[in-house]
């Protein structure tokens, strides 16, 4: 956990331009990873995690999306500001990333082993014979036992679970510093994300790499991240040691989460919830982005945007009932 | 640059407690329309569709000869005071003919539209809903007519029996409705298994009411922008057919007679302007229909509604 | 005929008569002619390329029906007797005119002996003999026999020379059947006669004659090669090479010529400005032997009443049409042969533009004006439809100036015009559905009415109107019997005259036919009978 | 694969037979006699019904469909009424003239249309963007035998820059450049709707490609933006155009009966055109029956090629 | 550490034993046929529902829980005569519905009702809220007076958390979780006995589906309604089912109560199931995990004898053989495997 720092964001910004507006959709976003470690980002659909992963690739689609503002060190350098030539070599390469839709991040047309080695000659200075052994091995990595067969197949012939090993293979194959997971499993059997966990897990020990895992799935986050990232709203809202998380959420949204699924293990008779719909882009409210579906909204979260603040060494929450001197006693109104 | 600001400006003001917030009210002919709207080549198609449209209706207003009043004396008499766009090889003014033809011209892009989007949409229905044999039979024969180059079995037909408006309209309507069949059958096949229509089925709609009720307005975008398209192409046939001296009988005027009329070279060198005014229209009035099938694509484009 | 099929010209009445000869055509004709006028001695050699509108389809004597084929024939093939430019024939490989005996029944032909095939074969009397009994052989399905009507047996009496003898007179034989096309007996010798057609001979450029020039390529839709035949037995070839440019329409080859792509063509009245305004280029007319007309339904009242067909005929302003649609390229008619003709009388009223006379005699007839100005036939207001071909573009264009012109005088016109196929269909029986056609007729050497206006002639004739004149067909019957000259002559002028006297049709115009040549081909000549006449005489100064 | 081919070929010929019997139901419903420019109007009834029968004519009609059809199985496509030659040698020796039309349209349309179509498509909304859609419009929009008169007029009447018309300089040998030279003005014309049409269609496939997952994944790993379009881009946004090639055909052949008329380019659609106008039936009939085995085969060897490039597809 | 805001009074859904079936699959299949190429030649079947039997029981929640493509979709719409079964039997309320045509479903339909997951694609975009409502009224002949069935319409909207004024919006205007109301709320208005619910919350946010699943299960209890509850969340269907039918590949693995089922699974694949299912605390990461291996095979080429047998870590020669039949092997607890035998 305390190994060297790999990404470094500082109050990113990125937002959609349409016509007249500007849309916000990351919004002050900060936090690091390190080496070996695995960090979570939870929230819902539309809270901004892919906008924030692909801001770190560079990759915010254009013409509309643009980052607006803020810093990402990668190893000391900013990305923000590197030329685009040098994010070629960054991307796929340095930093690696997977998405949530097995079915369709491969190219139809070409056969795996054809994507696996135009990637590896890309980046490295080897030949295609060369890439081919290193494409087998990473596929036996990721276990497939039939990895010479596979190399030449078509995407179409794998099943979504094997597509997503393939990905993972091939984004392994350049040893990345840090990998970003866009919900690797969210499209999944339980079965098979079990398998595909356990090989990030796997491999995140193996490789040393930091990881950036995207999900919506408290579940997930619960089996693999050491660190989460709790966003609403495009703001990060809460950043907490797993195990503190779940024990002590901060933050009120990220409670109501927590209460909101149901757990396997124990037996509730009914759910918690958290009232109300999740806001887009476009009509957030005023104040404090979830205060139209907080319990504990005050006057204060209508008028103005809380900032995210030092819990303690380890934790950040953005809520103004932790905010010393602002909130009386947030107890207290737990418990009316 | 401040973002506190900027946020300040994209913000909301809170709805009113506990209401569920959402997106403004808007009827879906609102929406649509206002998608169109946006577009700006849709809207200047529309506008000159409209002009021409009223000016062909208002022709006997607008013209100010009799479309086929000879004066062979003004044989292809420039433009002037009298034949604002001058005069043909007859001596006939064809600022007026152009407006009389446009009748005629709309008219078989209209009606052939719609002889053959009618077919092409029960046909495509009816295989589309049904699937198994008859949609099987229904395609076999929509392959055979459209391996027909459309233009051989045109010319052949028109050219046994005769090009009377009636004739080229009922020809255009056989020989074009498979692209709107195929249109809606795939578009049939498509929402036939979306789970709104399971889901009417489920409520024992009858089969009738699902076809016309659900999945035909569902459907029926791509037909309209299909349709509209059709028109023009329609336009641009019957002009087609008319240089090969297949079309409508002289003297009703239509675009393309009047442009196979003036196909000679004496005419281009001495009165550029007899060809070039029907070819202008045609090819306006073609344009303005394709802009404004355009923006129907985009303003009916049914990821509008869903997402 | 003058050019191509899209012309006015719907079918001979009695089919070509290829040429007779006579002497050496000074060809005068037309506003504009200055063939001949050229000094100087005929130069050998040298090649030009000719416009042409559509592919000919056969060159057999027997079976070639339309005008691409007769053109190209006349340069291939040569015959007994040609026509010159007075449309009186001449020898061609007849060493003379014919000898006829007394009773008009024996015809005695001697041939050069110096005419050879492209092949080197010499033409003999039995190559005629062959030929001629293609048309009299039983299965034979092509479109001439009346020619053969009288003709009783053809022999060859020597080596060079050839004897017809007719069951009748027929003064009609010179101008017909002794004009067609010599076919090798040495080729098709040996194919029946029912096969001549199809055989290559006749749809390809295997095809063999004797006369001036020879086909060596063609290449169907693109062109036609013609190479000079050296042992051509009179005056000529010149050029050593023709060039028939295969092009869509008039339109086409006026644009080639524009181009400089094409050094001859035939120009349609409306263009003739056009033509004259190119450099280099010299348009020559002459008039043209045919007319155009409109053709009334006899068994259709009210066209039965002459008084009616002469009141549409006054309505009809024929000087303003040749004014306005014929760029003036046109004399108007007003009988049923051409003024060239030894048929042609003057001795019959022509019926003036009137159209007051017109309604005049119209409500003689029976019609009555009613309060909106329409002409009521029967209580209800008169509407009739006006048929047409649409291949020629002049007469499309006047067919709907007529329109205007009869509506000036109250009558409504429908106009339709059909694809001449179509056109032929409605028009003959079984179909016969018309009220009045627009339409033109070729004319052909020897004139005869007979074919065109006798009441036998409904069904497989060509007397699609159904003019049905007792006096008529008198005088017109067996007008080709008749041995004397002035008789015949008379009968056959006072037919006619009893035609244009019944307005059986509306007779139009008599247009000029122009041609437009690059000012290097000297000696040019024109005739009505044949797009490229004498062709072999023309010569390319250096 | 083969198996795949094999029973793709069988399922064509339903097609066929299908359109045979509508090509012949065409000309049976044809009001008059196919002869009647052929025979002689003065011959007796008797001899016109006998002519009629010794042609077949008097059979019934589906006898007569069966010879017609099991004729033209034998290769036996009749003879021409008017130029009584062999029908299948007629278009037989027009065939390359407008193959060699079709075939250059279809490169010209091929070179430009997918260029600017994934230019406009990856600059969606820029400038270039709009000039090339605003250009296609106007290319579907304007009637193909007036742009063809318009060239001819001002590139070939008025500045000679170009041929009137034809497949070549006539006489001399054969020479390649002329051939182009001649090829140009009708090959363009030919190809302008089809260039317009298919503009929009690359347009269209790029940008649905564009936004693809693994476009996205492409670039995520890296590849220069090159790379991304035509590598990985490009091949998956041609494949659906391999099909609308196919649908194109018929366009192609129906334009090239305007053309071929514009150009004097003697070809079958120039032949149709003839032919129609002189009632030649053995003629239409085998050039309809010609010209939808063209389209019929057409789309055989783009369904097959289609299955070839794309691995999506099984047999 | 934070409590729930509160914490409502426990209840709990009583079951009578020996309750009445409502509704009956017996030796149920549906096959689909396969097409393959541009032929579209059927060259073999998809065999989605291979034989089941499920019971479901008046007034209870029956989950039914399986891999993607296992056919529980297809098990649901089939019971709901949405697709012909291929083979076997359908009983509802004691009337076999198996073999009725379309017209003669129509009273069924008013019986059973179908809420669909897609929360997108079950709404006709072209329809507002209200006449989507009315619809079913107005063809079965209910609430015949105008007003009536607007009282109805807003009454349902009402219960089902939507405020009522919207009856004149388009689907588009709403949110995903709402939209998923206005399908409880069309599957409502027909006042049915049964409702079988295809993932109803998979498609909704974390958030959101806590709402939808509490507003289910009052529904329940106000209307007495029986659910066929399918999903392939095990956590979820845990919390809202009763009993619970664990399918694999056509076939039922397991039936029993929930708690039996999720502490004492029998079927080597339920084992599997549950123990693939990520915990909800970190701190129970610990625990043992079987994972399967090899992948799911296809319904389009099942394996012989137990379907199961490719993946079984537990297989045994019987397994490639002979399908295993279902049987009561605890109480209540019904498992087809060789392993029990
Ligand atoms: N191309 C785009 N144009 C406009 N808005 C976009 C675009 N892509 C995403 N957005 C908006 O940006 C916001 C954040 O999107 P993002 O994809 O980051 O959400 P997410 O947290 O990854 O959600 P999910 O869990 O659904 O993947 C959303 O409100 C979305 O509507
Ligand atoms: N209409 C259909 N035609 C052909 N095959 C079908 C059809 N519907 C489903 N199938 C196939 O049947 C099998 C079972 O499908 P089904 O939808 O019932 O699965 P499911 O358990 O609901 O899966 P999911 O969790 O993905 O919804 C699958 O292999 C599917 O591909
Ligand atoms: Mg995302
Ligand atoms: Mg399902
Ligand atoms: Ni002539």
């Amino acid at each position: 956990m305390n190994g060297e720092t790999v990404i470094d964001i500082r109050h990113l910004k990125t937002s959609f331009f349409s016509k007249k507006t500007e849309l916000p959709v990351v919004d002050d976003v900060s936090f690091s990873v390190h080496k070996g470690e695995t960090l979570a980002i939870v929230g819902e659909s539309g809270s901004g995690k892919s906008m924030t992963a692909l801001s770190i690739m560079r990759l915010v689609p254009t013409p509309n999306g643009e980052i607006v503002d803020g810093e990402i060190y990668f190893n000391d350098r900013d990305l923000l500001k590197q030329k685009e030539k040098e994010m070629f070599k960054v991307r796929g390469n340095e930093i690696s990333m997977i998405f949530q839709e097995p079915m369709t991040s491969l190219n139809p047309v070409y056969t795996i082993g054809d994507q696996i080695r135009e990637q590896l000659t890309y980046h490295q200075d080897i030949t295609r014979r060369e890439a081919h052994q290193i494409g087998i091995e990473m596929l036996q990595t990721v276990g497939f036992s039939r990895a010479k067969e596979i190399m030449g197949e078509y995407p179409h012939r794998l099943s979504g679970g094997m597509r997503q090993r393939v990905m993972i293979a091939m984004a392994l194959s350049n040893n990345p510093q840090l990998l970003i997971a866009d919900e690797p499993t969210t499209a999944l059997d339980v079965t098979v994300q079990a398998q595909i966990l356990e090989l990030m897990q796997k491999l995140s020990k193996e490789y040393d790499s930091a990881i950036i895992l995207i999900t919506h799935d408290l579940g997930v986050v619960a089996e693999l991240a050491e660190r989460v990232v709790v966003m609403y709203g495009g703001q990060v809202v809460e950043e907490a040691p797993i195990d503190e998380l779940f024990d002590d959420p901060l933050h009120p949204y990220s409670e109501g989460l927590l209460n909101s699924i149901p757990k396997i293990e124990g037996t509730q008779d009914r759910l918690d919830s958290i009232p109300g719909t999740v806001p887009t882009p476009d009509n957030l409210p005023v104040g404090c982005n979830f205060v139209t579906r907080c319990p504990y909204a005050m006057e204060l979260c209508q008028q103005e945007e809380p900032r995210l603040m030092d819990k303690d060494s380890s934790r950040k929450v953005r809520c103004f009932l932790h905010e010393e001197g602002i909130a009386t006693d947030g107890q207290q109104h737990r418990s009316s | 640059m401040n973002t506190n600001e900027m946020k300040q400006k994209a913000k909301s003001p809170p709805p009113a407690s506990g209401a569920e917030t959402l997106s403004e009210h808007e009827s879906m002919f609102r929406i649509i329309t206002k998608k169109f709207f946006q577009n700006k080549l849709a809207v200047l198609g529309l506008i000159i569709l409209l002009v021409i449209i009223s000016s062909a209706v208002l022709a006997p207003w607008l013209a100010t000869h009799d479309p086929n009043a000879q004066s062979l004396t003004d044989r292809l008499a420039p433009p002037s005071a009298d034949n604002w766009l001058g005069a043909d090889h007859l001596g006939r003014d064809i600022y007026s003919r152009i407006l009389y033809a446009g009748q005629m011209s709309l008219w078989v892009g209209f009606a052939a539209m719609l002889s053959a989007t009618t077919i092409g949409v029960v046909i495509g229905s009816i295989a589309g809903f049904f699937g198994g044999w008859v949609d099987a039979v229904l395609m076999r024969i929509v392959d055979i007519i459209i391996s027909f180059p459309s233009i051989f079995l045109l010319i052949t037909i028109i050219s046994v029996f005769r090009p009377a408006p009636s004739m080229l309209i009922v020809v255009f309507g056989l020989l074009s409705w498979t692209t709107t069949a195929r249109l809606v059958r795939s578009e049939f096949l498509s929402f036939k298994e979306r789970e709104f229509v399971l889901a009417a089925r489920t409520l024992g709609l009858p089969t009738r009411r699902i076809i016309f009720g659900h999945i035909l307005p569902n459907a029926i975008g791509p037909v309209i922008v299909a349709a509209t398209l059709a028109i023009g192409m329609f336009i641009i046939a019957e002009s087609t057919l008319s240089f090969l001296g297949l079309g409508i009988s002289p003297p009703t005027a239509t675009w393309g007679n009047m442009l196979s009329d003036s196909q000679d070279l004496t005419i281009f060198l001495t009165a550029w302007y007899y060809p070039f005014f029907p070819g202008l229209m045609i090819f306006i009035t073609v344009l303005s229909f394709n802009f404004v099938g355009d923006g129907l694509r985009d303003a009916l484009d049914p990821r509008v509604m869903e997402k | 005929a003058c050019n191509g099929a899209e012309e006015d010209v719907e079918g001979e009445p009695d089919d070509e008569d290829p040429d007779v000869e006579d002497e050496e055509a000074e060809g005068d004709d037309g506003e504009d002619g200055e063939d001949g006028e050229v000094a100087g001695e005929p130069q050998e050699g040298g090649e030009i390329i000719i416009g042409q509108t559509g592919d000919p389809n056969n060159f057999h004597s027997a079976y070639m029906a339309d005008t691409q084929s007769t053109d190209v024939a006349d340069m291939i093939h040569a015959s007994l007797l040609r026509n010159n430019d007075e449309m009186e024939m001449e020898p061609d490989i007849a060493a003379d005119m014919p000898e006829v005996s007394d009773d008009g029944l024996t015809y005695t032909i001697e041939l050069q002996d110096d005419v050879y095939f492209h092949d080197g074969e010499q033409v003999t009397a039995d190559d005629v003999v062959f030929t001629y009994e293609v048309f009299l052989d039983e299965d034979y399905t092509g479109p001439r026999t009346t020619q053969f009507e009288y003709v009783d047996s053809i022999e060859a009496t020597e080596e060079l020379e050839v004897t017809i003898e007719l069951t009748e007179p027929d003064a009609a034989l010179e101008a017909s059947a002794l004009g067609f096309e010599i076919m090798p007996e040495h080729i098709l010798g040996d194919v029946a006669a029912d096969e001549q057609e199809e055989h290559d001979f006749s749809t390809s450029d295997e095809v063999v004659g004797a006369g001036p020039y020879e086909m060596t390529e063609w290449d169907y839709g693109t062109s036609i090669t013609l190479d000079a035949h050296e042992d051509y037995h009179n005056e000529g070839p010149y050029l050593d090479t023709l060039t028939l440019r295969i092009a869509e329409d008039e339109n086409a080859v006026l644009a080639m010529l524009q181009a400089g792509e094409v050094d001859h063509a035939n120009i349609r009245p409306q263009d003739v400005e056009t033509a004259e305004a190119i450099d280099g280029v010299n348009v020559v007319a002459q008039d043209g032997y045919n007319y155009n007309y409109i053709g009334w339904n006899h068994d259709r009242p009210p066209f039965d009443d002459p008084d009616v067909r002469t009141a549409m005929t006054m309505a009809i302003d024929r000087e303003a049409i040749i004014d306005g649609v014929l760029q003036g390229h046109a004399e108007p008619a007003h009988f049923p042969h051409h003024p060239m003709s030894w048929a042609h009388t003057d001795e019959v009223d022509e019926v003036p533009y009137d159209p007051d006379g017109a309604i005049e005699l119209l409500e003689e007839a029976g019609f009555e004006q009613n309060d909106e100005g329409q002409m009521e036939w029967e209580g209800e207001p008169f509407s009739f439809e006006l048929l047409t071909n649409q291949e020629s573009h002049a007469r499309v264009d006047w067919v709907v100036v007529v329109q205007e012109m009869l509506a000036d005088i109250g009558i409504d016109v429908q106009t339709d015009t059909m694809e001449f196929g179509a056109y032929l269909d409605r028009i003959q029986t079984p179909n016969y559905d018309f009220d009045a056609i627009a339409g033109a007729w070729a004319l052909s050497v020897y004139p005869d009415p007979e074919p065109l206006f006798h009441s036998d002639q409904y069904e497989q004739g060509q007397n699609n109107i159904r003019y049905d004149s007792e006096e008529f067909d008198e005088l017109a019957e067996d007008n080709r019997a008749i041995v004397d000259e002035d008789e015949r002559t008379e009968a056959v002028q006072d037919a006619y005259a009893q035609v244009a006297e019944d307005q059986a049709y509306t007779f139009m115009y008599y247009p000029d036919v122009h041609q437009a040549h690059i000012d290097e081909i000297q000696n040019f000549q024109m005739s009505p009978e044949s797009d490229y006449y004498r062709v072999e005489e023309w010569w390319l100064e250096e | 694969m083969t198996t795949y081919i094999i029973r793709r070929i069988l399922m064509t010929i339903p097609i066929l037979i299908g359109i045979s019997i509508i090509s012949f139901g065409i000309m049976q419903f044809a009001p008059g006699e196919p002869t009647a420019l052929d025979l002689d109007p003065n011959i007796s009834p008797e001899d016109r019904e006998e002519q009629l029968d010794e042609m077949g004519l008097n059979d019934p009609i589906p006898v007569q469909y069966v010879r017609w059809a099991g004729n033209i199985l034998q290769g036996e496509l009749g003879t021409s009424f008017i130029t009584n030659r062999d029908v299948g040698s007629m278009i037989w020796e027009r065939l390359p003239n407008t193959l060699v039309l079709m075939i250059s349209s279809t490169i010209m349309t091929m070179i430009v249309a997918i260029p600017i179509g994934i230019i406009s498509a990856m600059r969606q909304y820029s400038a270039r963007d709009y000039v090339f859609t605003f250009a296609s419009f106007i290319g579907v929009s304007i009637p193909n035998f007036w742009l063809g008169l318009m060239l001819i007029i001002f590139l070939s009447v008025q500045l000679s820059l170009f041929p009137v018309g034809g497949v070549g300089t006539l006489g001399g040998d054969f020479d390649i450049l002329d051939r182009l030279h001649h090829l140009f003005l009708p090959a363009l014309v030919l190809a302008t709707a089809d260039m317009a049409q298919m503009t929009r269609y690359t347009r269209t496939s790029m940008l649905e490609v564009k936004n693809q997952d693994y476009i996205r994944t492409a670039r995520a790993k890296g590849f220069k933006e090159r790379r991304v379009v035509y590598k990985h881009g490009l091949r998956n946004a041609l494949m659906p155009l391999i099909t609308m090639f196919g649908l194109l055909l018929p366009t192609f052949i129906g334009g090239s009966v305007v053309v071929e008329q514009i150009f004097t380019w003697p070809g079958i659609g120039h032949l149709f055109l003839e032919s129609t106008f002189q009632r030649d039936y053995p003629v239409i009939m085998a050039l309809t029956m010609f010209g939808a085995g063209l389209v019929v085969v057409g789309n055989l060897i783009a369904d097959i090629l289609y299955a070839i490039v794309d691995p999506r597809i099984e047999y | 550490m934070v409590n729930n805001i509160e914490v409502l009074e426990n209840e709990q859904h009583e079951i009578v034993p020996g309750q009445e079936n409502i509704l009956e699959m017996q030796e149920l299949k549906k096959h689909f046929p396969v097409k393959t190429g541009v032929l579209q030649r059927t060259t073999g079947h998809v065999k989605a529902v291979d034989g089941i039997d499920i019971a479901v029981k008046k007034g209870e929640s029956f989950g039914l829980v399986g891999e993607s493509g296992c056919g529980k979709s297809t098990a649901g719409r089939t019971a709901m005569r949405l697709y012909e079964p291929t083979e076997g039997q359908i009983t509802f309320d004691g009337e076999d519905i198996s073999r009725k045509k379309e017209k003669d479903l129509f009273n069924l339909r008013r019986e059973m009702q179908m809420i669909f997951q897609d929360p997108f694609s079950s709404l006709n975009p072209r329809k507002t809220v209200g006449s989507m409502l009315a619809e079913p009224l107005k063809v079965h002949g209910l609430y015949k007076n105008q007003n009536e069935r607007k009282e109805k319409i807003q009454e349902v909207m009402g219960r089902v958390g939507l405020n009522p004024s919207f009856t004149n919006r388009y689907p588009h205007e709403f949110s995903g979780g709402q939209r998923q109301r206005i399908g409880i709320a069309r599957a409502l208005v027909l006042e049915p006995k049964m409702i079988i619910a295809d993932e109803p919350v998979s498609a909704l946010d974390v958030s959101i589906q806590s709402q939808v699943l509490n507003l289910l299960d009052d529904l329940q209890d106000e209307f007495n309604l029986t659910y066929l509850f399918i999903a392939h969340d095990l956590s979820v269907v845990k919390h809202f089912s009763d009993r619970i039918g664990v399918m694999y590949l056509g076939h039922m693995a397991e039936i029993a109560d929930k708690t039996d089922l999720y502490d004492d699974p029998l079927h080597p694949y339920t084992q599997a199931l549950l123990s693939a299912v990520p915990r909800s605390h970190p701190r129970e990461r610990t625990r043992e995990r079987i994972t399967l291996t090899g992948e799911l095979p296809s319904p389009a080429n099942p394996p012989s004898g137990c379907v199961f047998h490719t993946r079984c870590p537990h297989v045994m020669d019987v397994c490639k053989e002979i399908v295993p039949q279902m049987r009561e092997v605890k109480p209540n607890q019904y498992v087809a495997c060789h392993l029990y035998e």
